[in-house]
């Protein structure tokens, strides 16, 4: 692959239309930062099959998340789809030939193991209010008795699909959108927080 | 000068006076003020025109129940129509204006109505306006204009709405004693407890109350009571908030009201925010709302809800008259006498229809040297514009009696207290049914069918005292169903003079019967009568809900609040029945109207949908395309050069890609993996083609079918491996497809090793057309041969482009040599970028969905869903040769129903006008006969149709009637506009017939 | 708005669902066998009773199973979710 | 029938309305009738008044559950219109909609039918493609129809955003003046009344609970008030309709939906006509008394139960302010739902059925209140000639077996 400068995530004209509506000294509320050039994988096997099992984990060095709307950070985040469904999200740089390495590792099995690294883009997103910005437009439940680190989900945020995990210690949020819609939901974020003050990097 | 405002007392703020505007006039009025507590406080008294009869009406009650005080408050786009003034904030500046009245509200023309009030009888329209026909049309006018209550806005809406989603254990509607009690409780359980009140501030009831707790006022017995609620991380307090809707498992619906009292002019901020919450268990604490009494000309201004003048007098500090009679059937209205004494204005008397009268409020009320008529009541008002005084006879409780007044009173405040109904609307809008409770005379809530309890006054509790026990052990207990640990508080202590003893009176009578004596008032905006249940009665219409349609009874903008259980009281009497053998009526959402801005929350505008956008997007908006609205995808329709109109730019960019090179943004198709040993097994039920005979690298048309035989979708299928198969869908098909396929697998075959994997957003697709695209994707560094003989028509490959990772497919949409580059979208604009600089020398040539459009027809291929709809099956576009013949796949038995093997079912045919210059309209019929009468027979219609640059005609598709039997026959094409232009039917194909461009 | 019981995922609102009708309609094996009565029945005849009522559901924007729901059409109350069963590849 | 008129009117009002008769009699069931109709809605007493005004069949009674006129006839947003894609619809709401033109003078009893207008709205290239195909099928069907672009719209309807910057633009729009709203109620109560009036039995309060049968052949129907002999059975019952079928062992191709709608407070005169839009679902006209009157989008699920999911009507209302951003401070007063039958196409079934003297009339979905008439006109046909008239043949039960669907589904979608 070339030089990842030539990597677009879609959202650089939308970030440079509101680099100066951002400029305010108080604290904002919500913070948005958008972290392109990640690897999103999409694993599916039997979690029930002990050779599966392995085999993810001799190339991936983390256990699978097997217990419902959980993950699992490490080397990767491993985010729990569904009963045979996964997404491994890490660094493009650092993991150039994991999707080879995860589709030899299964070879033979019942398995499949599929690139989404164009298709989607991760979002995180902290601050004091980013849970009360998530639930106008999500109908899970942010309470940090509820959703609290490692619990992940994947649900509606405003009108597109989403999948939300709270990473390792409780504060902040990734949200991983279709690449489509990812113009769709900065500008939805940008008016939701609005009254909280938001502020959007790049990381 | 505030002529009814008390030197003392209330919860207004003297030291911050408000000036606002009534139908133009200045008033002052303070901060705390409803805008009717400072209408009342300048003693204006007439506030609006009733429906029908435009009789002057005045303010009634204090909340949700006002029906007469409707007023539109503000001007421009910020303008509030049908607002109840019992529930505006006075703010500086406020402008509020009555809705009906000519030349004004205080002298209206039109009422002459009132005089004339027994024609307009219930349901008097049905009956007339029919004759002569042609002039209903007219009449019609006159009603609407007469019609209707508020102005709507004329412009834009500058405020924001929002949503917010939320959980709670308990859930507490209405902060009232009962309410705060119950979330007190639930709170220090542990509970997370959201409560909600319509009013701006919590107490309800406390807040008026002129009673004691643990020995401190009402008052400050609440102030106390909020901190301590305030202190909980786990309780949620939204005042203003209005829990409007009560729905399928325990989901409920809040309207926030943030910013309205503000002020008017404060735009362009959340307005208002509907929380919508999904609630474990929910306490209804609504209390419950004070019922008018039912006499002649109970509507004239002056004539109040006795709560309604405790609460002026006790939180407002406004005496609403300076001479009160007290007309009540209960204890409650006492406590209105004693609060108006303390505030040193004059009672008359208090007029209770009871034999026995009050017990401690009555011995209270007489040391106070309060008159009381035990055994009496009001019969008629006195005074058309406002009460000047009120008739009063005895009465021995014969509801059949007709009776003469024997004392007349002169006052110019009558306080009407009938009794109380619970707000059981919330545990109706829940699938509960209220039931009748004959000691208390009302409607309570019957038995739960979600998980909620109704406390308070809204299930009967009329005393503090009770109210307060009784949200404490529903909190308890809802906090305890809901998983928490049993919490028993100490209950405060309150004096309790209040007896339940009320006596049934729905009607008092008159000295005339029903039908003869001055109106006697049950629904006030609607101006119902007794006399008009009566009359519906008399006509057949004998079910409460044919009585309320045909009166109109309960449908003004307070719902019946206040009328509803007086009118079915009334039909009950008609009837002699008991009310409960009457009926109830379910009470929808929402509880209080609630704006369409609220429902719609931030899904408005810019918001109203997503707009899906490729990678490339920001390229074609700098080339300045126009886009195309494609489902939720937002494509570009065309590239133009300059002022270029759309056929021009479609002429020069089909003629570039015929003639050498064209590239287009495809990446909205669908795309799908499908991997798995079963993958074979899986598509062959699903497509019709033959896919075991793929061989890898092969690429192939397919088509799929509903159960019904008809076309549901089409696409490019790939064999990439022996078990795994990459799929294109439609744009608009895409999701669809996707769910189709999983339901089928995962329901009907789930014995079948296969797994899906949309990559729709993973992969751009770029596709170059035109003879020179081979030299094109040379030029931007292709590693891989692109010649036909390594690289044949329907393959695919892998390659590097450019230094990226690409799958190249040799597939033509256009029937010219083409490849489509799949790309990571993350790379996507680069190498488009990358193609249009190698296609530079070629004049590569971007097009938009139109010119794709039009190179597609010339080859006849069909765009489903535009030359296609649900009744189209692929015999019908000639695709017999896509069908397996020996296994069956979805919809292949429904072809063989005799309807799909009918001779004179619509197929896909070309069309020429045979002007050979007339581009048809698409859409329009086809027809055999021009001059035939109607129904004409139609024969089918225009799919498609195009001016070809490249052929130098138009040329256009249609579904024709046995059309490929009629090939070089005449029809005529039928447009909306008239016009019939006649064409010849010939092939669908009108370029390259033999295919041999794309195989180049 | 109904509160869904995803076997997988758990309990969720119902706009993340979307509906799939009447559950237990299975495709005839042998569809070229049946008359156009029989063939109409499995494509169009459906129960639609008055209570209780076993139907599809997907979890569209969760794990996008399929599962099943035994709700009654008059209450709407929902007495449970239940995973479909699994697949037998059959002789 | 005592006529009614202005004159009557003024008698009555100096009478102290005392001497208004019954709109119609309150008769307890006879032994047995010529022909039941099962279902008090406008449908079934428009048959039951076409039964015995055009067929000369008096001895007639239509058994209603509840309150006639209490089912769909009372909630829906009474819109009515003709301009349906195919011949075979068109013709059949074509006839309806000529009656529904001489209705109220028919039968003596105001419907308020207001012929102010529907327009369709297209919001795509392909909305706008399906809107010339429908009126100019429309216009060689007989029917009134015209397509209207973007100013004419915005001229007939001032509040209307026809911003290009819209998230959907309006491109045009079908209009057919001839369309229009009407007084739901009214109309139940006006077939009450005439067809009372030609000898018909009104029995409310009187639910089917079975249908019995000899052999092949329909005998009567047992009911909450007893047996019923009769020669014939009607049944139309929108939203029961597979219930009344299983009674007689039958299955229908219907799925029952909750359909949801909701009104405003009233508002002085703002919107003069009928908007209907499919790609934006929602569809708003003002009722003579002020209230903006929306239709929302059907729930998916089958449900019985008259309500449906609040997202629904959230939707509905993004929908109306998307169209008319001046309503968004108007406030709602109330939503409710009805029970919607849905067939496959979205085109009625009114045919015989496999028991003799068995007659259904059901699969309306969302499009009923606008054919009250008419159907009842083609299904008295039905019943009284024990076959179908021209206009209904189309709408036989085999229709399904056959595969000759009439699919309306492009023309109708959710919105009437």
């Amino acid at each position: 692959m070339p030089d990842p400068i030539l990597h677009s995530h879609g959202l650089e004209p939308f970030l440079s239309s509101i680099s100066s509506a951002t400029d305010c000294a108080e604290q904002p509320g919500i913070r948005i930062g958008i972290e392109p050039g990640l690897c999103h994988i999409n694993l599916r096997g039997d979690p029930g099959s002990v050779e599966f099992i392995d085999a993810v984990n001799s190339v991936l060095q983390q256990d699978l998340p097997l217990a419902a709307n959980t993950m699992t950070t490490g080397n990767n985040r491993i985010y729990w789809l569904g009963p045979n469904e996964w997404l491994i999200i890490s660094s493009l740089e650092k993991d150039k030939d994991r999707v080879t390495n995860l589709r030899e590792s299964v070879r033979g099995q019942h398995a499949c193991v599929t690139d989404l690294s164009g298709g989607q883009l991760a979002l995180r997103i902290n601050g004091p209010h980013a849970r009360d910005v998530l639930a106008k437009g999500c109908t899970l439940d942010f309470h940090p008795s509820v959703f609290h680190s490692g619990h992940c989900a994947q649900s509606g945020l405003a009108k597109t699909g989403v999948l939300i995990g709270l990473l390792d210690d409780g504060s902040e949020f990734e949200i991983v959108v279709r690449r489509s819609f990812v113009d769709y939901l900065a500008h939805w974020l940008q008016h939701a927080a609005e009254e909280f003050g938001v502020e959007f990097s790049v990381i | 000068m505030q002529p009814n405002r008390l030197k003392q007392g209330g919860r207004i703020d003297r030291s911050r006076p408000l000036d606002f505007f009534f139908n133009g006039r200045q008033y002052r009025g303070y901060a705390g003020d409803t805008l009717a507590s400072a209408l009342l406080a300048n003693d204006v008294s007439i506030v609006g025109r009733s429906f029908k009869l435009h009789r002057p009406r005045g303010i009634v009650g204090c909340g949700a129940e006002e029906p007469n005080a409707i007023l539109q408050i503000g001007s421009g786009a910020t303008t509030l129509p049908n607002q109840r003034a019992t529930q505006v904030e006075l703010y500086d500046g406020l402008e509020a204006r009555t809705n009906k009245g000519w030349p004004n509200v205080n002298y209206d023309i039109a009422a002459v109505n009132d005089s004339l009030g027994r024609l307009f009888s219930a349901g008097f329209y049905y009956k007339t306006f029919m004759y002569p026909r042609m002039l209903w049309e007219s009449y019609e006018k006159l009603i609407r204009r007469s019609a209707g209550m508020g102005r709507s806005p004329r412009l834009p809406d500058p405020d924001h709405y929002d949503h917010r989603n939320a959980y709670c254990d308990v859930l507490v509607a209405g902060a009232g004693p009962s309410g705060l009690m119950a979330a007190l409780t639930a709170a220090h359980s542990g509970a997370r407890v959201l409560i909600a009140d319509e009013q701006s501030e919590f107490g309800g009831q406390l807040l008026s109350s002129a009673e004691s707790i643990d020995g401190k006022s009402a008052q400050s017995w609440l102030q106390d009571t909020l901190y301590q609620l305030s202190q909980f991380e786990n309780v949620i307090m939204l005042p203003r908030s209005t829990v409007f809707g009560y729905f399928d498992h325990n989901f409920l619906a809040i309207a926030q009201r943030c910013t309205d009292h503000l002020g008017g002019n404060l735009t362009g901020q959340i307005r208002e925010r509907q929380w919508r919450v999904r609630a474990k268990q929910v306490v209804l604490a609504q209390g419950a709302i004070e019922r008018p009494l039912v006499f002649c000309n109970n509507d004239r201004p002056g004539v109040m809800l006795a709560s309604a003048v405790s609460s002026y007098v006790n939180r407002y500090a406004v005496c609403p008259g300076k001479r009160t009679v007290v007309f009540t059937n209960n204890d409650s209205a006492y406590q209105t006498a004693i609060d108006l004494h303390q505030a040193g204005s004059e009672v008359v008397a208090i007029v209770d229809s009871r034999i026995d009268g009050a017990g401690g409020l009555g011995e209270a009320v007489r040391n106070l040297g309060i008159a009381v008529f035990q055994n009496h009541v009001v019969t008629d008002v006195s005074g058309r514009r406002r009460v000047s005084g009120v008739l009063v006879a005895k009465w021995d409780g014969d509801r059949c009696a007709q009776i003469n007044h024997t004392i007349s009173m002169d006052c110019d405040l009558l306080a009407i207290s009938g009794g109380w109904s619970p707000a059981v609307h919330l545990h109706s809008q829940s699938g509960g049914k209220n039931v009748w409770n004959e000691d208390l005379q009302c409607f309570v809530a019957g038995e739960s069918v979600q998980n909620c309890i109704s406390t308070g006054a809204g299930n009967g509790y009329w005393s503090l005292r009770s109210c307060l026990q009784s949200g404490h052990d529903n909190g308890r207990d809802a906090a305890v169903l809901s998983g928490f640990e049993t919490v028993d508080l100490s209950l405060p202590s309150v004096d309790d003079l209040h007896s339940n003893a009320l006596q049934p009176l729905w009607r008092v009578p008159a000295s005339k019967d029903p039908d003869r004596c001055p109106k006697q008032f049950l629904d006030y905006q609607n101006d119902t009568s007794v006399a008009d249940v009566r009359l519906a009665v008399r006509e057949g219409y004998q079910n409460v809900e044919h009585v309320k349609r045909y009166t109109a009874l309960g449908f003004g903008t307070d719902q019946g609040k206040l009328g509803n259980i007086n009118g079915m009281a009334a039909l009950a009497e008609c009837l002699d029945r008991p009310i409960p053998e009457v009926g109830t009526t379910t009470f929808r959402p929402a509880y209080t109207p609630v704006t369409f801005g609220v429902c719609a929350g931030d899904h408005v505008g810019d918001l109203y949908d997503p707009e899906r956008k490729t990678a490339m997007h920001e390229w074609h908006l700098s080339k300045d395309a126009p886009f195309e609205n494609v489902g939720q995808w937002l494509r570009p329709w065309y590239f133009p050069r300059g002022d270029e109109a759309l056929e021009a730019a479609v002429a020069r960019e089909c003629l570039a890609t015929r003639r050498s090179a064209g590239i287009m943004d495809a990446s909205t198709l669908g795309k799908i993996i499908v991997q798995g040993p079963d993958s074979v097994t899986f598509l062959e039920r699903i497509y019709t083609h033959d896919v075991a005979n793929m061989k890898i690298g092969r690429c192939a048309y397919g088509i799929m079918l509903g159960e019904d035989g008809m076309m549901k979708d089409d696409g490019v299928m790939a064999r990439l491996d022996e078990n795994q198969f990459y799929l294109t869908t439609t744009t608009g098909g895409a999701a669809q497809v996707l769910a189709w396929l999983e339901i089928w697998l995962q329901t009907e075959w789930p014995e079948l090793d296969v797994h899906l994997t949309s990559v729709t957003d993973h992969f751009s697709t770029i596709a170059v057309a035109g003879p020179n695209s081979r030299r094109v994707l040379q030029n931007a560094g292709c590693s891989i041969d692109l010649e036909r003989q390594s690289f044949p028509f329907m393959s695919v490959q892998m390659a590097e482009l450019a230094g990226v990772t690409v799958q190249i497919f040799r597939v033509s949409f256009s029937g010219e040599l083409a490849f489509e580059v799949n790309v990571d979208s993350g790379y996507a604009l680069y190498i488009w970028k990358k193609l249009m600089e190698a296609g530079k020398e070629y004049d590569i040539t971007p097009y938009g969905t139109e010119t794709m459009h039009v190179l597609r027809a010339e080859k006849g291929f069909v765009i489903l869903g535009q030359d296609t709809d649900g009744s189209v099956s692929p015999h019908d576009l000639g695709m017999h040769w896509m069908m397996s013949k020996t296994r069956d796949h979805l919809g292949k038995r429904s072809l063989s129903r005799p309807d799909g093997k009918r001779g004179d079912r619509k197929q896909l045919v070309g069309l020429l006008s045979t002007d050979n210059t007339t581009v048809l309209t698409e859409g329009a019929q086809l027809i055999e006969n021009p001059d035939a009468p109607p129904p004409v027979p139609l024969l089918g219609h225009v799919t498609s149709s195009y001016a070809s640059a490249c052929l130098g005609h138009p040329i256009a598709l249609a579904l024709v009637a046995g059309g490929r039997k009629r090939k070089g026959e005449t029809l005529f094409a039928a447009a909306s506009d008239g016009s019939m232009v006649p064409v010849k039917i010939v092939s669908p194909v009108f370029y390259d017939p033999k295919g041999e461009r794309q195989h180049a | 708005m109904f509160l869904i019981k995803c076997p997988f995922c758990g309990e969720r609102a119902e706009t993340e669902f979307s509906y799939g009708g009447e559950a237990g309609i299975n495709r005839p094996l042998d569809p070229d066998a049946l008359s156009d009565v029989e063939w109409a029945d499995y494509l169009f005849m459906r129960k639609n009773p008055r209570g209780a009522h076993k139907e599809l559901w997907n979890h569209a924007q969760g794990c996008r199973r399929w599962f099943g729901v035994e709700r009654d059409t008059v209450s709407y109350r929902i007495s449970r979710s239940f995973e479909l069963p699994a697949g037998d590849k059959g002789p | 029938m005592k006529k009614y008129s202005a004159f009557g009117l003024l008698r009555n009002a100096i009478g102290h309305n005392r001497h208004w008769q019954p709109a119609w009699r309150n008769p307890d069931p006879k032994r047995k009738y010529d022909v039941v109709i099962v279902g008090g809605g406008g449908h079934g007493l428009a048959t039951a008044y076409y039964l015995a005004k055009e067929h000369g069949i008096h001895n007639v009674a239509v058994l209603e559950k509840g309150w006639i006129g209490g089912g769909n006839t009372g909630r829906n947003t009474t819109i009515v219109r003709s301009n349906y894609l195919w011949t075979e619809a068109a013709l059949l709401y074509e006839k309806s909609l000529q009656l529904w033109e001489g209705l109220s003078q028919e039968l003596n009893y105001n419907v308020m039918f207001s012929q102010r207008g529907v327009y369709n709205l297209g919001h795509s290239l392909q909305d706008m493609r399906d809107i010339e195909r429908r009126v100019s099928a429309n216009r060689l069907n007989g029917l009134d129809a015209v397509v209207v672009n973007t100013e004419q719209i915005k001229a007939a309807i001032p509040m209307i955003n026809t911003s290009a910057n819209a998230r959907y633009p309006i491109l045009g729009a079908s209009l057919q003046k001839r369309g229009g709203v009407a007084r739901h109620d009214a109309v139940a109560w006006g077939f009450a009344r005439a067809a009372d009036a030609l000898g018909v039995d009104i029995i409310q309060q009187c639910e089917v609970t079975g249908i019995q049968r000899d052999g092949r052949r329909v005998t009567g129907v047992e009911t909450t008030r007893g047996r019923i002999e009769a020669d014939k059975v009607g049944v139309v019952v929108a939203g029961n309709a597979s219930v009344l079928a299983s009674m007689a062992e039958l299955r229908l191709p219907i799925e029952s939906h909750p359909l949801q709608a909701f009104v405003s407070e009233p508002l002085k005169p703002v919107l003069d006509t009928v908007v209907m839009s499919n790609a934006v679902h929602g569809y708003i006209s003002q009722s003579d008394k002020g209230e903006l009157v929306i239709g929302a989008g059907i729930d998916a699920y089958n449900g019985y139960g008259q309500r449906g999911s609040f997202p629904t009507i959230e939707h509905a209302a993004a929908a109306i302010i998307e169209l008319f951003p001046v309503f968004s401070r108007v406030r709602m007063l109330r939503m409710w739902g009805g029970i919607v039958d849905v067939c496959p196409d979205a085109c009625p079934i009114i045919s015989k059925m496999p028991v003799d003297g068995l007659y259904f009339n059901c699969g309306w979905g969302t499009g009923g209140f606008k054919a009250t008439p008419g159907s009842g006109w083609v299904f008295a046909h039905t019943i009284a000639r024990d076959r179908a008239h021209d206009l209904n043949t189309a709408f036989d039960l085999n229709r399904f077996t056959s595969g000759a669907l009439i699919d309306e589904h492009g023309a109708a979608g959710v919105a009437h």
